[in-house]
């Protein structure tokens, strides 16, 4: 099963002729994901990487069944990619761009919602259903097939965390990764929700950081409706408030955000907390439930 | 970006939102014209900062003399860790009442929301949530006339306040769309007489989006360090620690300074050298970390798009060009990691495999505990 | 049963202290519909025959659970009106209102969308389940229990075909005002959905003008969905192309929205068509289903 | 409110559309000079209505004299029953394609659509349905880029033309939002060397916002019967029949027409008195059906919120006042049926209660078949 992506998603990628564009779609296409299409405006009817090219997501989407696109495109630029995407009937799009303005992510997820769309990102490493299909730049190499579902709002860490699982002989179901900005398309709650109804998954890792409040939000709906073992890990424990801490979310502001409020918040709700990402997998070996 | 408060009146201005006359100076005697034009004065620190007030960075003064001495007292002090460089000289209003007003984009909304409370003038997290008004506002449909008047119906601003008010609100959407802000607030919005004014101005502009806001001032937050690492592309933060982190992408970096802190270390910055950085900028950031003198230097790097030789390939770059003379513990795993690894072990040095055991080394390594 | 409202629905009135609003409000509670508020800017506090003033929506939805909203409010104020009313909750707003500019409706549309509220009119005389709940201005007298649901764009002539059915002892389930403007919140195809659902409505009434493809998109409709007899009545046969026949709607434009067409589009859908209004009833009777 | 050509382009330049160089011009003389500017031209009338050239109402000049020929050919005739007192003398555009490009307010999708064609210049509906490029637009998004790339890749229109053709969209839509329009619509959009223009301007302006659009210039289509209607709030539409017909909401005064018509008669008006007419406006609306001199006239009213009394007061009122002397025949039922019949009754006159009957009885009377 797993969630949002799998063997059957068909991925056009934006931007595909770019550096970035190429060499993901590359290593997507080793992983094993159905990318049936690429636009590059003005190339249309040229191929990059054995996937032909076309001029926009409407041109592409007459050809092909498109399920879910990849944005490689600059930040100035990326919002007006995505509202095509959107337009053009995408039903998943994921936005790795980072840099985003704001209000440029405001305007993707406005009409996103109007139209039925989920976005991941921006500012994202993307999704990742282990086995079956990557939407995203995270290296092939970690992600196995495994019970373990995790969303996390940063990706370099999640792969720590996917490492550190497959140390112990852990593979994961989906990975999502949410993005580092202020505004993202997913929240935890959308992700978690799936999540309990998937019956690849056993146990939820949540990686979250200081700033905003999607934890605490989190933890809300866990308590009210997620049944399956949640393991969490927040960074930032010893970051100052006032800073950003690389991602534009990550900054604890007018006393919200804390890392202390966001694991008081995640333990009332029964979630298990790890204090250090590597220990994740102990906590998870000992709930016994795999 | 934070505005300071004179800009954030200045934008006001510019899009028709009333705020007290006043000037802004630097140096003291400047202040006595100022006040001979406007009378009874207000004089305000202009620090990027809040609770100026309770830290002395505001001061009454009813004559030019009263004035020029009050500027006197402000300008070069420090306040709340800042150092006052201008004063924003100001007409005093006769208030009658302070309100509360913003619109801030809001993660979890995905959007817009009008935050506003009838007790204004004290620090917001302040006011009990029942006195708040909370509207999210609907990016498609902006600001309606339906909209103000319902915001003004919980303000309890009636008739010709309250048409001011919606005037003013529309105004105020208008900036924080066309400007890219992150946050408008006025705190406090004050009636004086039959007028609304706003008293204080706090605007905060997108970094992302500066490039769209030619027009806009700059200004600069950053210290001269953060500003160097800026410029090649990376992302630091200076800390008050001595053992200085890269790591590759922000959510690992943050969770590298807290396990260093874990194990009683205390990290000097917070440095995100990106999730793929190659040799060239990896070696530019070492050279950051080893301008600001730690006593230790952890590098802790699993590969995704980052090539762990690149890492060590950077790493040995820097190190034959300036021997290091600082203890630097490496950690690698990932994307190349046999290629860096090697790369290391022929010149003698050791990469550590796993997260724990480098970030403990490291703490030793900082407190003279071990060679 | 019937469908959109019903003895439950719970209306605030939109413009109550008004000439129009007043008389209106006090029909309808005549007519037995539940109004449980109104709002008047600055009359807040008041009371119009009998019912609660308000100055907001906002404000009466505090007070009040309210299903639904009547706007009796001039054409150039009538958008913020019905925006309110939406942004609001209410799932369903009857805008009395006529002459509201085209690009305002556009836009109360496309906001209702994003809401899921339903629009009736504008330009309409309203919505009535007979015997339960009326919203709009039709005449209290002539709207009783029985098996015929009608859907119309026009007023008057509704009136007539339900005074030509209750002459023949057919009273009707419910009977829907969709509007005579170009752009109304529901289209024949939303009622039509609904009345196949509706265990009280055993024959549907469509009651069409020249203008627009309304009643051609019904045709499609009906042929796909419909398993109930539609008796269908059109105006404007004799309407010459260009002009604008009272309703901003009613006009045959570049050989559009003719008579012939929809006729032609009704029939080929099994639909049974009346030349004159008053044929309306014997055509139910022939059908020999009740 | 249709615009005539000139007063599109007009509103087009307004915009930054471009289009040709060209002058409206009154009098036959006035196209020498203006085509001594502008070297070779086209004269073309003037009216609301397509298919000019078909009519004849397009010509072109070589020089000024065939121009003033050309005007003097066309002004003061009538091409499809409409009479020119405007020509408009343009440059003669090289054409090396003709396109079609038109943004319309479309009932069935609750707002705009934009349609374009690679096949402009005929009637666009002679233009096949694959042809037709059909995009819906979204009020709350606009036109974005992405949107207009779109379009121009559709109609493949690549580089120069491209970014022209993207540009001339974002002002063509914002005209047609900024001036409630029912329709903008260029055909020809031309293709003239390596620029893009509008070579003809086809503009309609939503009547019900015409209050909100003082710069607009206005166009009288009605003529004096319907202006005179208009003026005191009803709706009335000249036709050419013989029987005058008044009846109360547009449905049922449609249905009216047709039953009529399905009798023999001949409606010579619409005229929908409205839903709740008073005994003034009734009165107003009889007397202006008695000023067209019918043959007959019938009275339909079907009272919800008219009132049945009212309608018979005000024919008694008209009557009395200036003895009515054609044959009147009045249908009442609804609200204060009894009421109006009484009325009626005391004066001599019958009232009918079936539309039926009624209409019957109307066209035998106009056609002189009974007293």
């Amino acid at each position: 099963m797993a969630i949002f992506v799998n063997s059957d998603t068909k991925v056009v990628v934006q931007g595909i002729t770019g550096k970035q564009g190429r060499f993901h779609t590359q290593q997507m296409l080793k992983y094993g994901t159905k990318i049936v299409a690429g636009v590059s405006p003005g190339k249309g009817g040229q191929e990059a990487e054995g996937v032909p090219v076309y001029d926009s997501v409407f041109a592409a989407a007459k050809e092909h069944q498109i399920d879910a696109g990849v944005i490689f495109i600059p930040a100035a630029f990326a919002k007006d990619a995505a509202l095509e995407a959107i337009d053009a009937g995408l039903k998943l799009v994921v936005c790795i761009t980072e840099h985003i303005p704001l209000h440029d992510a405001a305007e993707i997820m406005a009409f996103a919602k109007k139209r039925g769309t989920t976005i991941v990102g921006p500012n994202t490493f993307g999704i990742v259903s282990s086995g079956q299909c990557k939407i995203g730049i995270m290296p092939n190499q970690f992600f196995i097939p495994g019970p373990v579902g995790i969303v996390a709002r940063s990706g370099t860490l999640s792969y720590e965390i996917v490492g550190n699982l497959s140390n112990a002989n852990l593979g994961t179901s989906t990975v999502v990764g949410m993005g580092g900005d202020r505004i993202v398309g997913l929240n935890f709650i959308e992700v978690l929700a799936q999540f309990e109804q998937d019956p690849d998954t056993k146990v939820i890792v949540l990686v979250g950081e200081i700033g905003g409040s999607s934890e605490e939000e989190a933890a809300e709906y866990i308590k009210e409706h997620i049944t399956k073992p949640v393991v969490a890990y927040i960074a930032g424990k010893s970051a100052p408030p006032g800073k950003r801490m690389g991602h534009a979310g990550a900054i604890i502001e007018r006393g919200k955000g804390t890392y202390q409020g966001k694991i008081e918040a995640l333990k009332s709700a029964g979630v298990h907390v790890a204090t250090l990402p590597y220990e994740v997998p102990g906590i998870i070996k000992e709930l016994q439930i795999l | 970006m934070k505005l300071f408060e004179y800009m954030g009146k200045d934008l006001f201005r510019r899009y028709g939102i009333p705020t007290p006359k006043g000037k802004v100076i630097q140096e003291a005697l400047q202040a006595g014209p100022v006040a001979e034009e406007l009378g009874e004065v207000v004089i305000k620190t202009q620090i990027l900062s809040g609770k100026r007030g309770k830290a002395g960075g505001i001061k009454f003064a009813g004559n030019p003399a009263e004035a020029v001495e009050a500027a006197q007292a402000i300008l070069g002090q420090e306040f709340n860790g800042l150092v006052a460089t201008e004063v924003l000289v100001e007409e005093k209003l006769q208030i009658e009442h302070e309100l509360y007003l913003a619109i801030v984009m809001e993660g979890s909304l995905r959007g817009p929301i009008l935050l506003a409370s009838q007790y204004g003038g004290m620090d917001i997290e302040e006011v009990p949530e029942e006195h708040m008004v909370k509207m999210p506002i609907d990016l498609h449909v902006g600001i309606q006339p339906y909209f103000c008047k319902e915001v003004a119906r919980r303000l309890n601003l009636t008739g010709e306040l309250g048409r001011q008010f919606s005037e003013m609100l529309v105004k105020l959407y208008r900036l924080f769309r066309e400007k890219d802000c992150e946050l408008v607030e006025i705190n406090p919005l004050v009636i004086s007489g039959d007028r609304l004014i706003a008293a204080d101005a706090k605007v905060t502009i997108d970094d992302e989006a500066l490039y769209r806001q030619p027009d806009l001032p700059r200004v600069e937050e950053r210290n001269e360090a953060e500003q160097k690492a800026h410029a090649i592309g990376l992302s630091f933060v200076q800390l008050d620690g001595d053992i200085a982190i890269m790591a590759n992408g922000a959510g690992i970096t943050m969770a590298t300074l807290d396990v260093i802190n874990h194990y009683g270390g205390a990290p000097a910055n917070f440095l995100d050298a990106g999730g793929g950085a190659n040799v060239e900028q990896t070696a530019q950031a070492l050279e950051l970390l080893l301008s600001t003198n730690p006593k230790a230097i952890f590098i802790n790097i699993f590969g995704g798009i980052t090539r762990c030789d690149d890492v060590a390939k950077a790493f040995l770059q820097v190190n034959s060009e300036k021997k290091i003379d600082v203890p630097v513990v490496i950690r690698l795993v990932g994307t190349n990691q046999e290629l860096g690894v090697k790369l290391l072990q022929e010149q003698g040095i050791v990469a550590y495999e796993q997260m724990q055991e480098a970030a403990m080394k490291t703490v030793a390594l900082a407190k003279g505990m071990v060679g």
